[in-house]
């Protein structure tokens, strides 16, 4: 298994094409159009289906329709194409269908920047859509681990029925790091006759297949979400992921802190470490479902003063981390966005302005 | 002896009652379709896309897989799936809400790239299902519940001629429109369906059929006053005819 | 041990390119590697910064304020970096270019003409070749030999471009162990 | 061979396309209701009937059906 | 004031012309197309703007367009219309420009259905756009008070120069009560020509005004965030709204609940009361900014037991009901979606159920 | 002594420099823009719109009221300016990716309700900003970053001709084409652009002027180059001239 | 106190009106009241339910599950609603279209043949009319002259049907008391 | 009446669309980058100038100017 010096975005149209799905439908924008670019030279090779769409809102039905067909599909935008995308992802999550959605975030509000951000945790974790839906998220913090959460996306997807969405930050698109694609991660697809409208005579049945979203009848529609619901908590049970960072020793603080923003706490934990300070984190590596009881432990433990949630934002997550902590120990927030990535020096200035408190 | 015809309700047609309103025409269209399905033996792998519109519940009368879009989407759905299933016999169901006003840009883009799915365009000229609003479609002068004072075209503009705006494109397509008014239209309507689905099912090129439908409900008409006003208003300014075949365009 | 590693210039320079290489020949020396392009507004032009991180353990923050080393090769560049550059490092200034230096006497300054030199083997683009060749050499942040072969490979689709990037990568070498 | 015409009195919206478009004058609407609250149609002359299948056709309910039988006489 | 019987969709219609608005754009979408077909009535009578969009898009752009040349605009939709909305809800907050937003929930995810629902309390409060923003969210409980908040929403709009939303149900808009407009509601629009490109000359300046949300800078983007989270603060300090029930007596249990729902618990509280349980809520009238100290310090009140958060969905609000107590008391949710609207009986129910654990 | 001209740079656009790329031709048109504004004595009253685009930060460079659009909702954002302020001067300034692909809906349906306000339509057959994909307008066999291999008619379908599939609507319009490559074309551009504002200020029609431009960057051509190609080329498949005039639209 | 009237039948038999008058009526009286519709798909036809609200004190939950009162109109909704009335109430059955009853001992079952009576006025239409009449004298949950009031306000733009309503509930309430 | 012909070398980018339109050859493109990086174009042969404009009106940066002024031999 050899390593590639890769772009992540690039990475991120090859883990798809190693995982198995070989359909792309997407619209171009910064700062991920290079997984466009690299689709489009590598898909035909592969003989899969690359098309550029009209518009985010088409896309997000283009990958509807080939997921209710029963193939593995995918995309990749960026926030303002994402909010495009929004009413197809209720969509297609009300439908029970699998596709994967990639969102390589930038700076927001509104056109904003297109230097990183994850100003769009809230939308990816509380459905910017409208309904009840979730959708899984997935947050790498390297261009490996994005290459293999794309991977393992396909086959979250189809086990539960539901769109997995990606979500990284600009750096983990423009970045390169050195990657493997780990072989066992290229799951067949599952068989999805019961269900998908790949063709009665394709699937030798005389029963037609019907992918909607609309239940008239109030009882059938509240059956509906809590089967959803049912879903949702199965994920909560068996989907939750998160990487803990010196949380063997007495820590005075807890960082949690996600993505590419968890790399530079990772180095002020270090730094800090190295100055005789001692703090812990919780990487969330899935954000939904969230990490609510490792955030909740590793804050009670005794040594821990404080709590801080560090974010490429303006404080999202740190609702999730409050809602985990129980008012155990007080919450606090530290962050920037917009493209102005904290550095570690300024996570350590945070830190010791909590200690000093 | 009479020489008489046969006539029975076609296999691609469930045997169940439709919601739709006494003496709507989705119903006749529905028909046709079905029996073109049946005709060309392709109901195996036929998906329909359902629209938001009167016709949402499609999926409840055609035998033969579905999916339900949203609203003006469908043509984005057939695509994501005609691309990855080229094999699949594809088509929309859409009404003039549905696809002239918030789904223009999929139509037009998905005729423009020549996606090899079939739509089945029902044009009623007022939005049927949400209670009669006006639609792109609905005529200079005609009321409905936002255009109380009938349809001004200094203020909204004319109505839009569909057919004739994708055949503009320089995409080779197959584009034609029809009624369901009278049984000698249906007849034509029902041979516009058939070569529509024969282009798509040959790989040839996007295909789409307009159908003139009627709306009595909403139109506050009885459905014999329905089909007299399409004839007279309707079919004056959305003649029936081939506007496009992939042929001619080649020709050019 | 980590070190980073700012290449610094203006547009079309092939700033990424020779920061990719290295990253390239690190990561087959078997360290971690980061190459983080600062990606600018969705427009051509201006400036083109690349920072390359190399360790020999899992890489932390790939936001570095204070570069252990710099490659310069136009003046802002210069004016911008060389006041972050940690103490010790090697600071490389494209002196065809760049008519001032760091001001900093706590960091290995090293002049190479790279212009000069790459428009003496016959191709004034080959400079920013030129100059990395010359950071490997007075840094020897790696085995030079393998950032041979990086380049080598780089330039693999276009073999015959290779004898005169050799040739480049000669002079810089040359040039930075004379100063 | 002779053919048989059907309505089907539920299935039928009483919309009364199927009367306009009869040749022969053949069919009218019921006066009674069906249990849908439709006044439905049935054909109130059937001797007159050329089995053209036009109201076939025009129903959007598809609440006809002409079906060839046996024809009697020739058996 | 003479009351007069409106349905709700009516009287939100009403509501914004006593308030000073005269401009609507809108799509068509159940429950709440009476808005548009009132306006469409009833606009041309006071010289108004009354224009059909062609999708909810393009709406939320119109809305965009007349709001920052300085006047006085609003749109209405449900659900699935206001996901379409969301990256032009975004670009709206993030440019700084006063907007009325009213969504008529209905069910969801997908299609969903029609009838009432509260699924797109997430969406509304948590930002369904990317990135940092907030909407200033009332949820009205009544026809009278959904007519009271449209009006305040252009003043609120106007004051912090961001959108408000108004969340109801499908209830809210059809059904009739007794109405009044509050003539004090009737503000001016105040003046905008420091910002609004409303024409150099017309304000007669020489200073170009421009409305934008790009920020290249990173730094300008990171302090363009600060100055809207500065605002989201000043919000949360001065607009919070809620209304108590029952709080004064010795409640075992405190409900939570907003809008249509909140109804049906206060007979549910009243019946209980009946039956010898007493049972409190609060009710929060403004959902962003959450009245997080009220809940919490009824939480607090040493006889409540459980905290029961009631809503027309999957458990959405509960999320800010669990951050606002704290851990102090077990948060727990009750709810029904898709058109079934729980009964008092229901409701009653779970309150018995949560006393006898 | 030679009877020369005097040239310079027009009040309703600021003294800075751009940021586009050298010889690229958003430049002139916006020069054009500003003269014309000057011209009319309207940049007190003026509000543009700016896309998202190569053009987004063209609220730096003209000198009166601006707002910057979404992806392709300029036309959306004008229709809500007009309609509230009928008496301000409203154009919008858009690429081709931005109109012609994500914004297809919105344009047709401003052309269509015959909205007052002007729409600079440049097409560059390429998206510039975002480094250079496939543009609804790109010609067939051009090579982008997203048709690596050339674009292919029978997989995506033709070039869009924006102006054409807009004059085939019946609400009446001022549509015209031009380029700016040469200085010939620049002054018809500069009339077709005087005559698109001038419709709208007699509270006329809908207008739109869609200019033929370049984007050396993304072509990989300088821009002499790109200049010779364009002529050669896309004006070939986009010939200039008026294509639809609100007089002609009223006679049919 | 508080009352609830569920009225019921088919689209087209005038439901939603003479809920609407009673709710006006009402509202004139002084009371809280609210007007719900059951408002369906978004599609034409079926069944039409619509449930008034009564009370003298701001009205809680609109959601009611069992009724004070009944008006049926036809047949699937005596059948529907007649089991959830609350004993004491009214159930109103318009017996020219319903051929069943209620099976309740505990209601107060008042049979008018609304549609014959309507008929002998003039229109069948009217019929909803007939019923409201008949329902308010029995119940007396308003004052009478107060909802015939309501019912020459909500004609008030069609002055040539006064007459004929008039009429109407005039017969409605005559059957009403005559039962 | 004379005309003054400037070109600001800063703002220009060395398109060298000017020096393909001019009608008199009046222009070239230096060899000497300005502060950008650009190569500016300036009149090499500013006697052939028949200020035609035509190199302004072609300019996308807006370099050129040409302005009127107080002709010397009439003063
Ligand atoms: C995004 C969105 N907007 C609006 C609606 C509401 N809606 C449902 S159907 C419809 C119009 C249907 O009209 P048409 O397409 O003409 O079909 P018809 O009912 O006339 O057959 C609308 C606006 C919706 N469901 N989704
Ligand atoms: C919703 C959304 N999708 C995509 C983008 C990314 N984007 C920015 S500009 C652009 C294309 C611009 O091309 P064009 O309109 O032709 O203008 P040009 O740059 O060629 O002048 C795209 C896709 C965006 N900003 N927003
Ligand atoms: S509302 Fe109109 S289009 Fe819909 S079913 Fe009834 S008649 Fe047909
Ligand atoms: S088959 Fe022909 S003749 Fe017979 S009833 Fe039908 S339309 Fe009339
Ligand atoms: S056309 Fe069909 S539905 Fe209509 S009256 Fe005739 S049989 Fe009945
Ligand atoms: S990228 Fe193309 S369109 Fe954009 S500024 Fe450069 S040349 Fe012009
Ligand atoms: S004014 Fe005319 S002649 Fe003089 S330099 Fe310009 S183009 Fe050439
Ligand atoms: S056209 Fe303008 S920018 Fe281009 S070379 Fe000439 S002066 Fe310079
Ligand atoms: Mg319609
Ligand atoms: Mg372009």
């Amino acid at each position: 298994m050899g390593k590639i010096l890769m772009k992540g975005n690039e990475a991120i149209g090859e883990a798809a094409i190693r995982a198995g799905c070989t359909n792309y439908f997407a619209y171009p924008i910064t700062p991920q159009s290079e997984v466009a670019e690299y689709l489009a030279r590598r898909l035909p090779e592969v003989g899969g289906v690359f098309l550029q769409g009209e518009s985010e809102v088409a896309v997000s039905y283009m990958i509807f329709g080939a997921s209710a067909c029963g193939e593995r599909v995918f995309t990749t935008s960026s926030s303002p194409g994402i909010s495009l995308m929004s009413e197809g992802i209720s969509y297609i999550a009300a439908a029970q269908c699998p596709a994967v959605f990639v969102n390589i975030m930038r700076g927001g509000p509104g056109l904003g920047g297109i230097l990183p951000s994850q100003g769009d945790y809230f939308q990816a974790t509380k459905g910017g859509g409208h309904g009840d839906y979730r959708l899984l998220v997935l947050a790498p913090a390297s261009v490996q681990e994005a290459a293999e959460m794309v991977m393992q996306a396909f086959s979250l997807a189809e086990k539960y029925r539901n769109p997995v969405m990606i979500l990284g930050d600009g750096l983990i698109g423009q970045m390169m790091e050195p990657v493997a694609f780990p072989e066992h991660l290229a799951t067949p697809p599952v068989n999805k006759d019961d269900w998908a409208t790949n063709g009665m005579a394709n699937r030798g049945s005389q029963r037609p297949n019907l992918v909607k979203t609309l239940y008239l009848d109030p009882e059938q529609l509240n059956a509906h979400n809590l089967t959803l619901r049912a879903k949702y908590q199965r994920m909560r049970q068996e989907e939750v992921r998160f990487e803990p960072y010196n949380t063997e020793v007495d820590y005075q603080v807890l960082i949690v802190s996600f993505g590419t923003m968890s790399r530079v706490c990772r180095t002020a934990i270090d730094n800090l470490k190295a100055q005789g300070r001692e703090v812990a984190m919780i990487r969330p590596q899935t954000l939904f479902p969230y990490p609510e009881a490792a955030v909740r432990e590793a804050a009670a433990k005794a040594s821990c003063r404080v709590v801080l949630s560090v974010e490429m934002n303006m404080g999202q997550m740190v609702e999730d981390v409050e809602r985990s902590v129980r008012g155990q120990r007080p919450v606090e927030w530290f962050g920037k966005c917009g493209g102005e990535v904290p550095t570690p020096e300024e996570v350590m200035e945070a830190v010791r302005g909590l200690l000093a408190r | 002896m009479a020489k008489g015809k046969t006539f029975k309700r076609p296999e691609a047609l469930r045997d169940c009652p439709t919601h739709y309103c006494p003496g709507c025409t989705h119903g006749v269209i529905h028909r046709l379709v079905a029996e073109v399905i049946d005709e060309l033996g392709v109901r195996g792998r036929t998906v329909g896309i359902a629209p938001v519109g009167c016709a949402v519940l499609a999926y409840n009368y055609f035998n033969c897989d579905f999916q339900e879009a949203a609203h003006g989407r469908a043509p984005a759905m057939a695509t994501g799936i005609k691309r990855v299933r080229p094999d699949l016999m594809v088509f929309t169901y859409q009404g003039d809400g549905d696809l002239a006003s918030i789904g223009m840009g999929e139509i037009v883009h998905a005729a423009n790239r020549g996606e090899k799915f079939t739509t089945i365009f029902v044009n009623n000229a007022i939005y049927g299902m949400t209670g009669g609003q006006m639609a792109p479609t609905t005529m200079p002068g005609q009321r409905t519940s936002t255009s109380p004072f009938g349809r001004d075209a200094a203020q909204v503009g004319m109505p839009i001629r569909v057919a004739e705006l994708l055949a503009s494109l320089q995409t080779p397509a197959y584009i034609a429109r029809q009624t369901v008014i009278k049984p000698k239209y249906i007849a034509r309507a029902r041979k516009a369906i058939h070569k529509a689905f024969s282009y798509q099912l040959a790989n040839r090129c996007f295909s789409l059929v307009e159908i003139v439908s009627t709306c009595p409900t909403n139109w506050g008409m009885t459905p014999l006053d329905a089909v007299e006003w399409t004839e007279k208003t309707l079919l004056a300014y959305y003649p029936p005819g081939e506007i496009k075949t992939p042929e001619a365009a080649e020709e050019r | 041990m980590q070190s980073e590693v700012m290449f610094a210039g203006f547009g079309g320079q092939g700033i990424l390119l020779i920061a990719k290489v290295l990253a390239h020949a690190a990561m087959e020396a078997g360290f971690e590697v980061v190459w983080i392009p600062s990606y600018g507004p969705e427009m051509r032009g201006g400036t083109a910064y690349c920072m390359v991180v190399i360790s020999d353990r899992p890489i932390g923050s790939p936001i570095i304020r204070n570069p252990g080393h710099l490659v310069a090769m136009n003046r802002p560049s210069l004016e911008k970096f060389a006041p972050v550059v940690k103490p010790g490092g090697v600071v490389l200034i494209n002196s065809s270019l760049i008519p001032v230096r760091s001001g900093r006497s706590d960091v290995d300054e090293c002049l190479v003409p790279a212009n000069d030199l790459a428009m003496e083997v016959g191709n004034v683009r080959a400079a920013n070749i030129v100059a990395l060749a010359a950071f490997v050499s007075r840094s020897r942040i790696l085995d030079y030999d393998l950032v041979r072969e990086a380049v080598r490979e780089e330039f693999a689709a276009k073999a015959k471009l290779i004898p005169l990037n050799m040739e480049a990568m000669e002079r810089g070498r040359q040039a930075a162990l004379a100063t | 061979m002779a053919y048989l015409h059907t309505i089907d009195r539920e299935r039928c919206k009483g919309c009364g396309l199927c009367v306009a478009v009869c040749p022969k004058d053949v069919l009218e609407l019921d006066r009674e209701a069906n249990t849908k609250g439709y006044f439905p149609a049935h054909q109130a002359r059937p001797q007159d009937c050329i089995f053209c299948a036009m109201c076939g056709v025009m129903c959007p309910d598809v609440a006809i059906r002409i079906e060839e039988v046996q024809d009697e006489s020739a058996a």
